[in-house]
């Protein structure tokens, strides 16, 4: 079935077990994004230890998709370096343009490989980058703050 | 009395392709947009390719034809509303028209019936689509008007016990809508518009989704003005239509200015022709408002009773099959009576998107999200809904795939 | 180099209908809308009849093709113009898109860069066609901002004599047309909009009359906004642009209110999308989008180059032509490096709307009247002007017949 | 040809010499009508004597159609009873919207039944109409001040 490329079994299973949900307390930076098109909520908070991402917890409402994406991201860019995490995110967003041609490097995405079916439902693409953005959004707040 | 689907579908091409390889389309999203029957494509190419010319611009044979086909389309949107010829205003969308009112009022000149300030109030609803709440409450920030709304009800209807408080000699605009793009709520507005008007309000009716599914006959509505989407009602994408009581419409300031709507014009000053000319600057989009004519009379050829009558049976049907799904709940009325063919619900723990997603890859396309009435489904406590809308060339063997996709779906995801 | 008229005119259908009674159809009305190519008329029922969903909408199929064929339309304009994609607005009209800008401007905060207001001063020119002019009276008396104008010279050129007086600090806005309707002059605007960005206005160009007819580029032509409207050019009524410098377009406040254009919505309050959703409330014209990016495809396949050559040597053509009728006076210039292909003209004591009419008897198609620039024409010193208008699909052929029927009605009328 | 239906004799000869044109000193009311889709332009000033038309005059720029009708309707109406004169506009008005199928009363419209033919061409009946409104604003206008 072809929407078992949509749906992996990696996917599912982040969106029924989050890693990472759940708000800290003290945190470098807040965010909190909204995807306007469907109503999905993430609201994510980041520390920083000098140019090292030292938490992330968030929490939020929305699809498999998105919920599972906040989920992979989270535990990935845990203890990376800032430049790092960028290279990360690069990749992740390059993936999702990728209109299903793209050849992710699984060495630097990890589990998050498994969202290369996304890039083929255009519609989607949003869902699964929202946590992305609010992390990109929170690393350079919290960049300010320090 | 019953529609006889079969034939209608042999008039939409649309229903000649296929899904997701090969996959049979099930329509269920005539909310956000209906599917065309050729009469109306062939309008719009007849206009084209036979008829193109500027309207009201010019004294050759192409003007005059294309003037007379834009003018007897306006007849028809007439007559379907029960309205005078120089009642309707063609605008862009639903969106332009209820936009071009809440613009006319800041237009208004001190001391007209239309000069919106502080002292006054607009009052519209917590199930208003964006296009019927944002243009208001920007209305109430330009003129310092305060915004007011009726509540809804656990089950989704109009919550009205308010009214006294809501509607009052403070009242200028009362902005509402007649069905709800969420709910599938038919609201009767006869209370509503009875009081609005022993105030002196001015009562604005959005009907896009009410005139392409229900008999809509402005005389016995007694609203102010109506604002309706052509893409709705069977119609080409690109027109709205616009009708205001004549004296009204011909006194309320124009929106757009440009050619066409003037009566003189020097370089500091300008002078505007009478309704509905003023509300028409520019080129109209003449193949459009063509191509609505001839969707509205393909639906006057079912007729308008038919066609609640079947969507009131087909939503009784839906209603009673997603009752019997576990973890169903539709949000909004449950009886026929108060609604239209327009079914929101939730299914526990699968979100709308996941689920509108597995639908997709079963040919069965629906919405999801919050349909442009964000602070309804905040005010129903669910972040979002999927929605199945009904229509004439929808019929029992769509609710079937939609109900079997839905359990297959709960499968699919684990539940 | 030269225009294979002959094959092009296959491909628009309405030439293989006659007027008045078996006559060929001269069309010399492409200033008030051009005809349509088949690939145009086939681009909207391919969209109707395959693709037809909610754009940006829904996560089925047809919304995600329906989605996708808009925005591939969008990067269609946008590299026609030399534009980025997210540059690239789409309205009903020009009309609109200038309605648009105006509305804009008093939408804006104060301190915005788009605030105006009594220390401020609007500049035009005295041959804007009325969409061009009227926004921006009705925006000077909204804000209290001083509307000024450039004049035109006895040849029907702009008068940039007193350009130091016109744009001064005060200016904020500079709104000027490319092409006139009416005398057909092109304007270069490169030392307006060098000394409007001097003094920090913004520059908005009206290009309803180039973009159809010469190249235009606009990070060479360095304006700030650019209007233009589909129909003109090949295109569905029903459809029109607005081009805006990003970074001014994505600050600049919204104009129409509703569905899709939004970020977050509350009963009270809203905030927006980035540009250019923020533009583009509602469900928009998908249709005639489509089909206006299939109208520019047609015309580039045939070269803006080669248009643009191809009109000049018919101009020429009929500027001699007419020349040699005594009584007729072309108004604007006789040079064809300085203009395109609308030529409009008086002929003594014949009124335009007899020669019109003489002419339509004939099967010739051409406009009379003030064509929607009033002050032009009274500037002008002449009540209404005769305008022939020329296109792709015209040729000598087309000239000979007008040259003829001009003659002919002389005779009839007397003269 | 059938342009010769729009362009009666009559009207070509009222064109090229049009009656009672050149505005009157004296008048009771003065108006100014204009016909915004092509820009024709007539001022007409019309005298009462009780409920009788004593005077009429009128100058304007426009096509043959709008100043042969208004100098035909100023030799009609001149002398008439208002009440008549209403008759006489409310057949004029019939014809042109009779869509040429109009049998117009020659014996009330006299010289104006040239005008049939103007009633085929959509365009142009407001032409037509231009000096007629003229007059109609005028006498209520008159009558208003007498
Ligand atoms: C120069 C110019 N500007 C603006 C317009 C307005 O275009 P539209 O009527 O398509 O909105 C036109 C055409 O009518 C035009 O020729
Ligand atoms: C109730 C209601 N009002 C207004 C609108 C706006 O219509 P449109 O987007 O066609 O302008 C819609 C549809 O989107 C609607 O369902």
């Amino acid at each position: 079935m072809q929407l078992d490329n949509l749906y992996q079994e990696v996917i599912l299973d982040h969106y029924k077990h989050p890693e990472n949900k759940g708000l800290a307390t003290s945190y470098d930076a807040q965010v909190h994004h909204i995807n306007p098109s469907c109503g999905d909520e993430i609201t994510l908070n980041l520390t920083l230890q000098g140019q090292k991402v030292s938490a992330i917890s968030w929490d939020g409402v929305g699809c498999s998709i998105s919920q599972a994406s906040v989920s992979i991201m989270s535990s990935l860019m845990m203890n990376k370096e800032l430049s790092e995490a960028q290279t990360i995110l690069d990749e992740f967003v390059a993936l999702m343009q990728s209109k299903g041609s793209g050849s992710p490097d699984e060495s630097v995405l990890e589990d998050a490989v498994a969202f290369a079916g996304v890039s083929q439902y255009p519609a989607r693409i949003k869902c699964a980058l929202l946590g992305w953005m609010a992390f990109k959004d929170a690393s350079v707040q919290a960049q300010k703050k320090n | 009395m019953s529609l006889d689907v079969a034939r209608i579908r042999k008039d939409f091409p649309i229903f000649t392709r296929t899904i997701r390889d090969g996959k049979k389309l099930v329509y269920l999203d005539s909310g956000a947009t209906s599917q065309k029957p050729q009469v109306v494509i062939d309008a719009e190419v007849d206009f084209y390719a036979k008829h193109n010319a500027a309207a009201h611009r010019g004294a050759h044979q192409l003007a005059e034809e294309a003037t007379e086909m834009f003018e007897a389309s306006r007849e028809t949107v007439a007559s379907f509303l029960g309205a005078k010829t120089e009642e309707i205003v063609f605008t862009k969308s639903a969106t332009e028209s209820l936009n071009l009112l809440a613009y006319a009022f800041s237009n208004a000149e001190p001391g007209s019936q239309f000069a919106i300030g502080s002292e006054h109030s607009i009052v519209v609803s917590e199930m208003e689509h964006h296009a019927n709440l944002i243009p208001w409450q920007q209305l109430a920030k330009r003129s310092g008007a305060e915004l007011k709304w009726f509540g809804v009800t656990s089950d989704g209807r109009l919550d009205e016990s308010n009214i006294d408080s809501l509607i009052t000699s403070k009242t200028k605009i009362v902005a509402i809508t007649q069905q709800s793009n969420v709910l599938g709520t038919i609201n009767n507005l006869d209370h509503i518009i009875e009081k609005a008007h022993k105030v002196g309000a001015i009562v604005i009716v959005d009907a896009c989704q009410s005139v392409p599914h229900i008999p809509v006959d402005v005389t016995n509505l007694g609203a102010d003005f109506l604002a309706f989407s052509g893409h709705k009602i069977l119609g080409p994408t690109g027109v709205g239509v616009l009708w205001g009581r004549y004296e009204l419409l011909n006194n309320l300031p124009p929106f757009l200015f440009g050619g066409s709507m003037i009566e003189n014009v020097t370089m500091t000053d300008a002078t505007w022709a009478e309704a509905p000319r003023k509300f028409e600057a520019g080129v109209p989009n003449m193949a459009q408002v063509v191509g609505l004519a001839a969707g509205i009379k393909y639906l006057q050829s079912i007729g308008l009773e038919k066609v609640h009558e079947h969507e009131k049976a087909l939503t009784r049907y839906l209603l009673n099959e997603l009752n019997q799904i576990p973890g169903i709940a539709v949000v909004g009325p449950t009886d026929v009576s108060l609604r239209g063919g327009t079914v929101s619900f939730t299914l526990e723990a699968i979100h709308p998107h996941d689920l509108g997603q597995y639908l997709d890859s079963a040919g069965i396309a629906v919405r999801t999200g919050h349909h442009c009435a964000w602070p309804l489904t905040r005010a129903l406590g669910v972040p979002a809904t999927t929605r199945a809308s009904l229509y004439v060339y929808n019929d029992n063997s769509d609710i079937d795939a939609l109900i079997a996709a839905i359990k297959d779906a709960k499968k699919y995801f684990g539940q």
